[in-house]
């Protein structure tokens, strides 16, 4: 009585399409190979999953930027951009797949890998290294990866997350008239239960002693949709702030939670994946007055952006589908990810040639990246992204954020760029990445002759 | 003592959102003996589907009707193309069915409505109101009457009307219904039909507060402990559970946590539910034990 | 004789694809007729009305061979649930109320089958109460909380909810005390009379059964092994064999075999 | 011809489920080298009866005494080195293994090796295997299932299945074999190739058998006792030929006129 | 026969394949579908040949992994390969600890129960920083991987590593089922009271499942850690990956070690595939589209292989290869 009609037709139709898509994938290529002569961008890039909104707002926006300099400068110097896209869902495996997929392709190789995950990063480490091709992550990675002596391949852009600590701790102290009222303060430290949100634990409590703050550090675990009881205990402790670590899902949530205990959203403070419309905007009201840090201030007021939006989304090619999200925190990312990509090869053209470069030759590009504010201005970015000054020694090279509020439609800019104590952080960085050099039997390179 | 209220309140109101996704397995289990895995995947469809619909200038009455519209047809299918050719396998045959069917459904939600994370906006405040000295948020009490009216209502049609009726005998003994002509396949397509129903409502509140995106549909994995808690197969039970297992996770984060570095959520309630398993293997309100596939 | 209600042809059957359960039955039931379907335990009397009405594959069982015809319909691509609709209801062995629905909504339930609106159904339901009444009383109480007899009863009143025309009974007496045996067969001879309603029952209890019906099968090995009117089938000796295994030849086999042995 | 001391005694059986009286006040004495049967209707507490025996079920009161030892239920994790081995009503068989897999189980109490001296292959695993396959030959040689050794065996016919039953019941060497229903559903000729297999090894492994079976002509000529069950409570005890003349077993089994029997009894 | 082929089989994979392949067939390939196959032997001695069910696997992994890297780094002098042994003792010694409900529960409980033994590993990794060495993100790194002074530490070294280790186990494995243990897990399995009135001693076969599975997961853990991923932090050990396993041995074929290869291969190489096809049909426009239309075609695929072929590839595989038998014999088959 239950005999199902297709049930008995199910198997050979599975050995078909067995056969078929076995077929299918050795005859058709793997993907739409790069060209030769065309500096080829492999996008670890994530459109599903937890973290799909940050994935299509970042690689979105790196994807418009290259595209902007196809069609409006017809490539670098003559060199056209490529790429293409292998999807890992920000997990580790998958991203460790697609690099050794994406890693042998391209002509003369890949410029750059740019994952945007912590995890994915760590994982290639010295992959990356051992393959001489430049890994970047931009506002996150290992902070220690700052010491390029150790780690020549692997660049923290911007703001390592220690950068990003100091940095908040600074403006609260800026709020509050210094850093010597800090004293007695209570701060909670709200962070994301993974590789990325726990880098910060040891730096926070060095600030907490350093200036006497009282700090308390609350994992949320991974996705970060259940906070109930974290905000009770905040609610508990009562701090005058809480800084928000968060990524993906957790930051809307966070923001709602605060709301339904009744702890103040202008009295939370975001980092620096906790800064985007994306972010805010599922939260609805909750989210008025929240404020949070950053060095890619959404707007699609700076000329950069108005050109993506003429010559790129004007030509229908832009890579958002929803056009409301262009300007938006993730897509001015992307959008300085790509400039810093650029920028790097454009100047490694300039000591190996205009042509197609490889990851090793990027990576001398990446190492000398020098932008000034005339530089930004050129680009047309002035004040969407910091001057930066990477050198062999350090691979972060900025390290200047801005705080923004959330009005309920979008974000006001408070401040202008504060800086982190780098000062403070440098021998903490130094010491971890030697500890490293010694693990793994890395003799660092010596910086004072290269530069 | 008020912070423990608070806590022990905040606790139980959440569990009445876990009891709401377990909700909609013990419909499924009861009937048919299947652990729904996909019943994550149907809460995070129903919310993304209405979501979208209202983001589609429909209004939020017609985007409801044509969400439970969708639910049912997709019970339907479910029951047409998975189950029923699935009859007589083992149960961990039709558990790994479901999972699999989990994957379709997540992927299907998203391709047809997209990746974005969705603000939900049910037009409930979900601001703390005081009553003495205890602050509960306005979200959480509607919450928890929705949940109410919902487990009442299904109370309701169970005892009164025959499809209920039919539905209990399915429950009670297969094969005395089978003889007195009751179609398990109709029943079944009901069960998860209702279920779908139970995963819209569950999809709205978890939308509203979390935001309508993939990780809703993560939230079966606390209904699992509720399950164990409160047997797979007695509505009661889920409500009892849910509520138990919200308020011992929210205390056991707040006063064990810290001294244990925290995230004790996690496990907390597999835990609980785990030793209270070994001293009643068949939960609180379960009538049967369950025998290996 | 015209057609009768229910033919039973040279039917086979297995559980489990292994093992055999009948082998070539063959009966009738005619339209208002008791028959009695008699043998031991494991003769395939429960089989035998699990394959008329289609029950066999909810149990790892399917028919093999033959035909089974109801009311001039052949019956096998037929549901249970049509079967019920058509009006060949069965009370399977064990009784199998549904022990968390009331004795009333156990009754319902009986009609699920129908379509029937509910004043009509309601009427039906009192009807049943007319013949048990001992059930009015305990209509809203859990059917697993009534006493044997009156699950027994529960069971009967929710088959014939259905509106039968051909009911099947697979041991009603089962385990029950000898007085309301009595009165159940007592109660199906009322109903047979008043109402025309044909039944097939199984059962053990021979004597009893005998008493009651116009015909009966003896059932032996999954085949019939003998059939005749009842009074018929009463005076014959070897009723008491198929019991009691008193068939000489087959006692010589193993008694053979034991000499054999132990010598 | 067979000794007249008593290898199981049962004295004052009583069982219950949920209230339900399943067995009541049941005395049963098993004398060795005997085969005794349990006959009565259904539902008369036969297999509750065996299963006490074996230790499934522990019975509210009564003693039970096995070779001379008294026991208020019996161990079953010891009922293999007790000498007791048992068949079930509906093949308890472990339906992935092979047939041969399926008997050398039965020796599965009296394995000496532990489990890493299986997977190293140790000389203690390898003689217990030896010793396994060598018996379990020998078994499937009598019971005829030579050729099926490596068949799976939820593929072979039912009858067989119940002969794989057997066998390993046997292969354990038990001192008293506990049989439900051996013979249920099969044709005329397996029952009789059944009978000839409980016959013989009665006789050839000196094996006492308690017998659960309907077909009453197999109980009648393969046993030396008969006792039966009506409604939990043994009715009848003896040499088959006084139980076919009983007439409270005549009643049980083809059910009387009840009012008869109400009188009978009231007389 | 058999045999032949099976040597046949592992001298090519030992000898040929690390000299033609190339960094992506083991990294991406290879290397993972051993860690998964291993685990997925693993898993089939409980869920298979015990039949206990567990969704705990990708825990014992990370119990595995997260040993390994603490013996090696703690214990000075340790052998790489008695690290991994070690890893996977440890591993199944907390396994005998979750397994203790098996006693009592049975089924979706037990099932449940092991969910809690896989959230409160993956707590207790992260939350103790002892186990990462302080580190502050909780990742561990692999160390240099050699034995007897050899280095394996190459993508082609690891690769040869893990075979060399899965094959080993997988061989141990294969005695294990045949033997008197095997054996008893199956009585287990098919019919618990036959067993106990027969003497299998019910409770302790249970435990030994589940204690030599999670040996085999662990020593998959570090496989996974050490030779695959390299750099892995306990958050990486999800119930995603404990599933996967699951459906590994559930399509493979459940009770049979070979099916734990199948299993692993359709796993591992079914999206890779799916994939690729994606990426040369969808092209660049949007990866996201590729991977959804991905995930539901591996959902149908897994419902539909469920329904169509119930026990698994193996069975498939076997048919496939009895009817090739009879094709390649020329002897008509009989007619029956």
């Amino acid at each position: 009585m239950f005999s199902s009609s297709y049930k008995g037709r199910l198997m050979p139709v599975l050995l078909a399409s067995a056969a078929l898509a076995l077929g299918g994938a050795i005859a058709l290529p793997s993907f739409a190979a790069p060209d030769r002569g065309q500096e080829y961008f492999p996008l670890q890039s994530y459109r599903v999953g937890p973290y799909a909104a940050g994935g299509t707002g970042f690689f979105g926006g790196f994807i418009d930027y290259m595209n902007l300099i196809n069609m409006r400068d017809g490539g670098v110097n003559g060199v056209k951009l490529t790429w293409n896209e292998c999807e890992t869902e920000y997990e580790v495996e998958r991203g460790v797949e697609c690099y050794e997929r994406m890693k042998t392709q391209g002509n003369p190789g890949p410029a750059a890998m740019n994952p945007l995950s912590v995890g994915i990063a760590y994982a290639l480490l010295d992959r990356s290294t051992s393959d001489k091709i430049p890994l970047i992550t931009i506002n996150h990675g290992r902070t220690d990866t700052t010491d390029g002596a150790v780690f020549p391949y692997i660049f923290p852009l911007l703001l390592n997350p220690w950068s990003e600590a100091s940095a908040m701790v600074n403006y609260v102290a800026q709020r509050d008239g210094g850093l010597d009222k800090l004293r007695g303060r209570k701060i909670v430290v709200l962070y994301h239960g993974s590789p990325y949100g726990r880098e910060t634990i040891p730096i926070f409590a060095l600030l907490s002693q350093k200036y006497g703050f009282e700090v308390t550090e609350i994992e949320v675990p991974h996705p970060g949709n259940q906070q109930q009881s974290q905000w009770l205990q905040i609610q508990r402790i009562a701090p005058e702030f809480v800084i928000l670590r968060g990524w993906g899902v957790m930051n809307p949530v966070a923001l709602k939670t605060a709301q339904q205990v009744g702890f103040p959203a202008d009295h939370i403070i975001g980092n620096i994946w906790s800064n985007s419309e994306e972010d805010v905007r599922p939260a609805g009201a909750a989210a008025v007055g929240y404020i949070a840090l950053t060095d890619h201030p959404s707007g699609t007021e700076f000329p950069v952006v108005q050109e993506i939006i003429k010559t790129v989304y004007g030509a229908n090619k832009g890579n958002l589908d929803d056009k409301s999200r262009i300007g938006s925190g993730y897509h001015t990312l992307g959008i300085i990810n790509g400039i810093l990509n650029v920028e790097a090869l454009r100047i490694a053209q300039q000591h190996f040639g205009d042509k197609a470069l490889s990851g090793e030759q990027v990576q001398w590009g990446f190492d000398h990246l020098d932008l000034d504010d005339k530089r930004i201005a050129e680009l047309g970015a002035t004040g969407l992204l910091p001057p930066i000054h990477v050198t062999c020694a350090d691979h972060e090279g900025a390290g200047a954020v801005k705080f923004q509020q959330w009005d309920g439609q979008r974000w006001v800019t408070k401040t202008g760029w504060i800086q982190a104590d780098r000062k403070l952080l440098r021998p903490l960085i130094e010491a971890s990445a030697n500890k490293y050099a010694a693990e793994h039997h890395i003799t660092p390179r010596n910086c004072a002759k290269t530069s | 003592m008020s912070f423990f209220v608070d806590v022990l309140v905040g606790g139980l109101l959440s569990g009445v959102m876990y009891s709401l996704v377990a909700l909609g397995f013990v419909l499924i289990y009861k009937t048919s003996g299947v652990l729904n895995f996909a019943q994550g995947a149907m809460v995070l469809f129903a919310a993304l589907t209405f979501v979208s619909l209202t983001e589609h200038k429909l209004p939020f009455a017609v985007s409801l009707l044509v969400t439970l519209a969708i639910m049912v047809a997709l019970g339907w299918l479910i029951e047409r193309f998975v189950l029923k050719p699935l009859v007589n396998q083992s149960s961990i045959t039709l558990f790994m069915a479901t999972l699999g069917l989990s994957y379709v459904i997540e992927g299907a939600a998203q391709l047809l409505w997209g990746t974005e994370v969705h603000g939900l906006d049910l037009g409930i405040p979900d601001t703390p109101m005081q009553f003495g000295s205890v602050a509960i948020s306005e979200f959480d009490l509607v919450a928890a009457l929705i949940a109410a009216t919902m487990v009442a209502a299904l109370t309701l049609f169970f005892r009164t009307t025959r499809t209920g009726l039919a539905f209990r005998a399915v429950a009670d003994d297969q094969l005395a219904a089978i003889a007195v002509g009751l179609r398990l396949s109709h029943v079944w397509a009901i069960a998860w039909a209702l279920a779908g129903v139970v995963a819209l409502v569950a999809g709205l509140l978890w939308g509203a507060r979390l935001g309508v995106q993939f990780s809703l549909s993560t939230v079966v994995l606390k209904a699992l402990p509720v399950l164990v808690l409160g047997g797979f197969d007695s509505i009661a039970g889920a409500i009892v559970g849910g509520l138990l297992i919200g308020a011992i996770e929210k205390s056991a984060e707040v006063y064990i946590g810290p001294f244990v570095g925290g995230g004790t959520e996690g496990w907390i309630a597999y835990v609980v539910a785990l030793g209270f398993l070994l001293v009643r293997p068949a939960g609180l309100f379960g009538q049967r034990e369950l025998v290996r596939a | 004789m015209s057609e009768p209600l229910l033919s039973v042809t040279n039917v086979g059957a297995t559980y489990d694809n292994a093992i055999l359960a009948l082998s070539r039955v063959s009966l009738t039931v005619g339209a208002g007729e008791i028959v009695a379907l008699l043998g031991a335990n494991g003769a395939g009397k429960t089989t035998t009305l699990r394959a008329i009405s289609n029950l066999l594959s909810a149990v790892h069982g399917q028919i093999t061979g033959g035909h089974v015809t109801f009311d001039g319909r052949r019956t096998e691509k037929l549901g249970p649930a049509q079967l019920v609709a058509a009006g060949l209801a069965q009370v399977i062995e064990g009784r199998h109320c549904f022990p968390h629905l009331t004795v009333e909504e156990n009754l319902i339930a009986g009609a699920s089958a129908l379509r029937i609106g509910r004043r009509q159904l309601a009427a039906d339901v009192a009807r049943i109460y007319g013949y048990f009444p001992q059930l009015r009383a305990k209509r809203r109480l859990p059917a697993a909380l009534c006493s044997g007899g009156e699950q027994q009863m529960t069971a009967i009143g929710r088959a014939l909810m259905a509106r039968p025309r051909l009911l099947m009974l697979d041991e009603p007496t089962m385990g029950l005390a000898p007085l309301v045996a009595r009165e159940i067969f007592h109660f199906l001879r009322a109903l047979n009379r008043d109402e025309n309603l044909s039944i097939l029952v199984a059962e053990q209890n021979a004597t009893l059964a005998l008493r009651y019906a116009d015909r009966a099968y003896v059932l032996e090995h999954g085949s019939v092994a003998l059939a005749g009117a009842s009074a018929e089938v009463r005076e014959r000796d070897d009723v008491k064999h198929f019991y009691l295994g008193f068939e000489p030849r087959q006692r010589r086999q193993y008694s053979s075999l034991v000499s054999q042995v132990g010598t | 011809m067979s000794a007249e001391r008593a290898l199981l005694e049962l004295r004052g059986i009583e069982l219950s489920f949920g209230g339900v009286r399943a067995l009541s006040s049941v005395d049963l004495t098993v004398r060795e080298g005997d085969i005794h049967a349990i006959i009565g209707p259904n539902g008369a507490g036969k297999s509750s009866l065996l299963n006490v025996i074996s230790g499934l079920y522990r019975p509210l009161a009564g003693t039970i005494a096995f070779a001379g030892k008294d026991y208020t239920h019996v161990p079953v994790s010891a009922l293999a080195h007790l000498g007791i081995a048992r068949t079930f009503q509906n093949l308890a068989l472990f339906a992935g293994m092979s047939v041969r897999d399926n008997i050398v189980m039965g020796r599965a109490a009296f394995a000496r090796s532990n489990f890493a001296e299986n997977v190293l292959g140790l000389p203690r695993s390898r003689s217990d295997e030896r010793e396994s396959a060598r018996r379990a030959e020998e078994i499937m040689d009598f019971l005829g299932l030579h050729a099926k050794g490596d068949r799976k065996v939820a593929t072979l016919p039912y009858g067989l299945q119940k002969r794989v039953e057997l066998g390993r019941a046997l292969i354990a060497g038990p001192r008293l074999l506990l049989l439900d229903e051996p013979m249920a559903g099969m044709t005329a000729g397996e029952k009789l190739e059944m009978c000839r297999f409980i016959v013989e090894a009665k006789a050839e492994f000196h094996t006492t058998v308690v017998l659960i079976e309907h077909d009453i002509g197999v109980v009648m000529d393969l046993s030396d006792r008969v006792a039966v069950l009506d409604y939990g409570r043994k009715i009848a005890d003896g040499p088959p030929d006084l139980i076919r003349a009983d007439q409270k077993v005549i009643d049980a089994y083809i059910g009387v006129d009840h009012d008869e029997r109400l009188v009978e009894a009231a007389v | 026969m058999r045999f032949w082929l099976v040597a046949a089989l592992l001298a090519v994979a030992l000898l040929v394949v690390p000299r033609v392949g190339n960094t992506y067939l083991f990294d991406a390939i290879l290397t993972p579908f051993l860690a998964l196959s291993l685990a997925g032997v693993g898993l089939n001695l409980l869920t298979g040949y015990a039949g206990q069910i567990s969704v705990g696997s990708a825990a014992f992994m990370a119990i595995g992994a997260f040993a390994a890297y603490n013996f090696n780094l703690r214990v000075p002098h340790l052998p790489l390969l008695a690290s991994f042994a070690l890893a996977g003792l440890t591993a199944a010694a907390v396994g005998i600890v979750f397994g203790l409900p098996s006693l009592r529960l049975k089924g979706f409980y037990l099932l449940v129960s092991t969910l809690a033994a896989q959230y409160f590993v993956q707590w207790a990794l992260t939350n103790f920083h002892w186990f990462a060495n302080d580190d502050p993100s909780g990742v561990i790194t692999a160390p240099q991987l050699a034995v007897a002074g050899i280095d394996f530490s190459s993508s082609a070294g690891r690769y040869v590593l893990s075979l060399a280790v899965v094959a080993t186990l997988t061989f141990v494995a294969l005695r294990l089922v045949h033997s008197q243990t095997g054996r008893n897990w199956m009585a287990v399995r098919d019919k618990d009271l036959a067993a106990a009135v027969i003497g299998v001693p019910i409770f302790r076969s249970k435990l030994l499942a589940f204690a030599i599975s999670s040996f085999y997961c662990g020593v998959a853990g570090v496989l996974w850690a050490f030779a695959y991923l390299r750099t892995v932090e306990s958050d990486g050990f999800t119930l995603d990956l404990s599933f996967r396993i699951l459906f590994i041995i559930i399509i493979g074929g459940l009770a049979s070690v070979r099916g734990a290869f199948f299993g692993a291969a359709f796993i591992v190489v079914l999206p890779l595939l799916l994939s690729r096809i994606g990426a040369s049909f969808f092209g660049t426009t949007d990866s996201g589209i590729a991977e959804l239309v991905e995930m539901i075609l591996i959902g149908v695929l897994i419902i539909a292989f469920l329904i169509a072929e119930p026990a698994g590839l193996v069975s498939l595989w076997d048919r496939g290869r009895r009817r090739l038998a009879r094709l390649l014999s020329f002897v008509p088959a009989p007619q029956s």
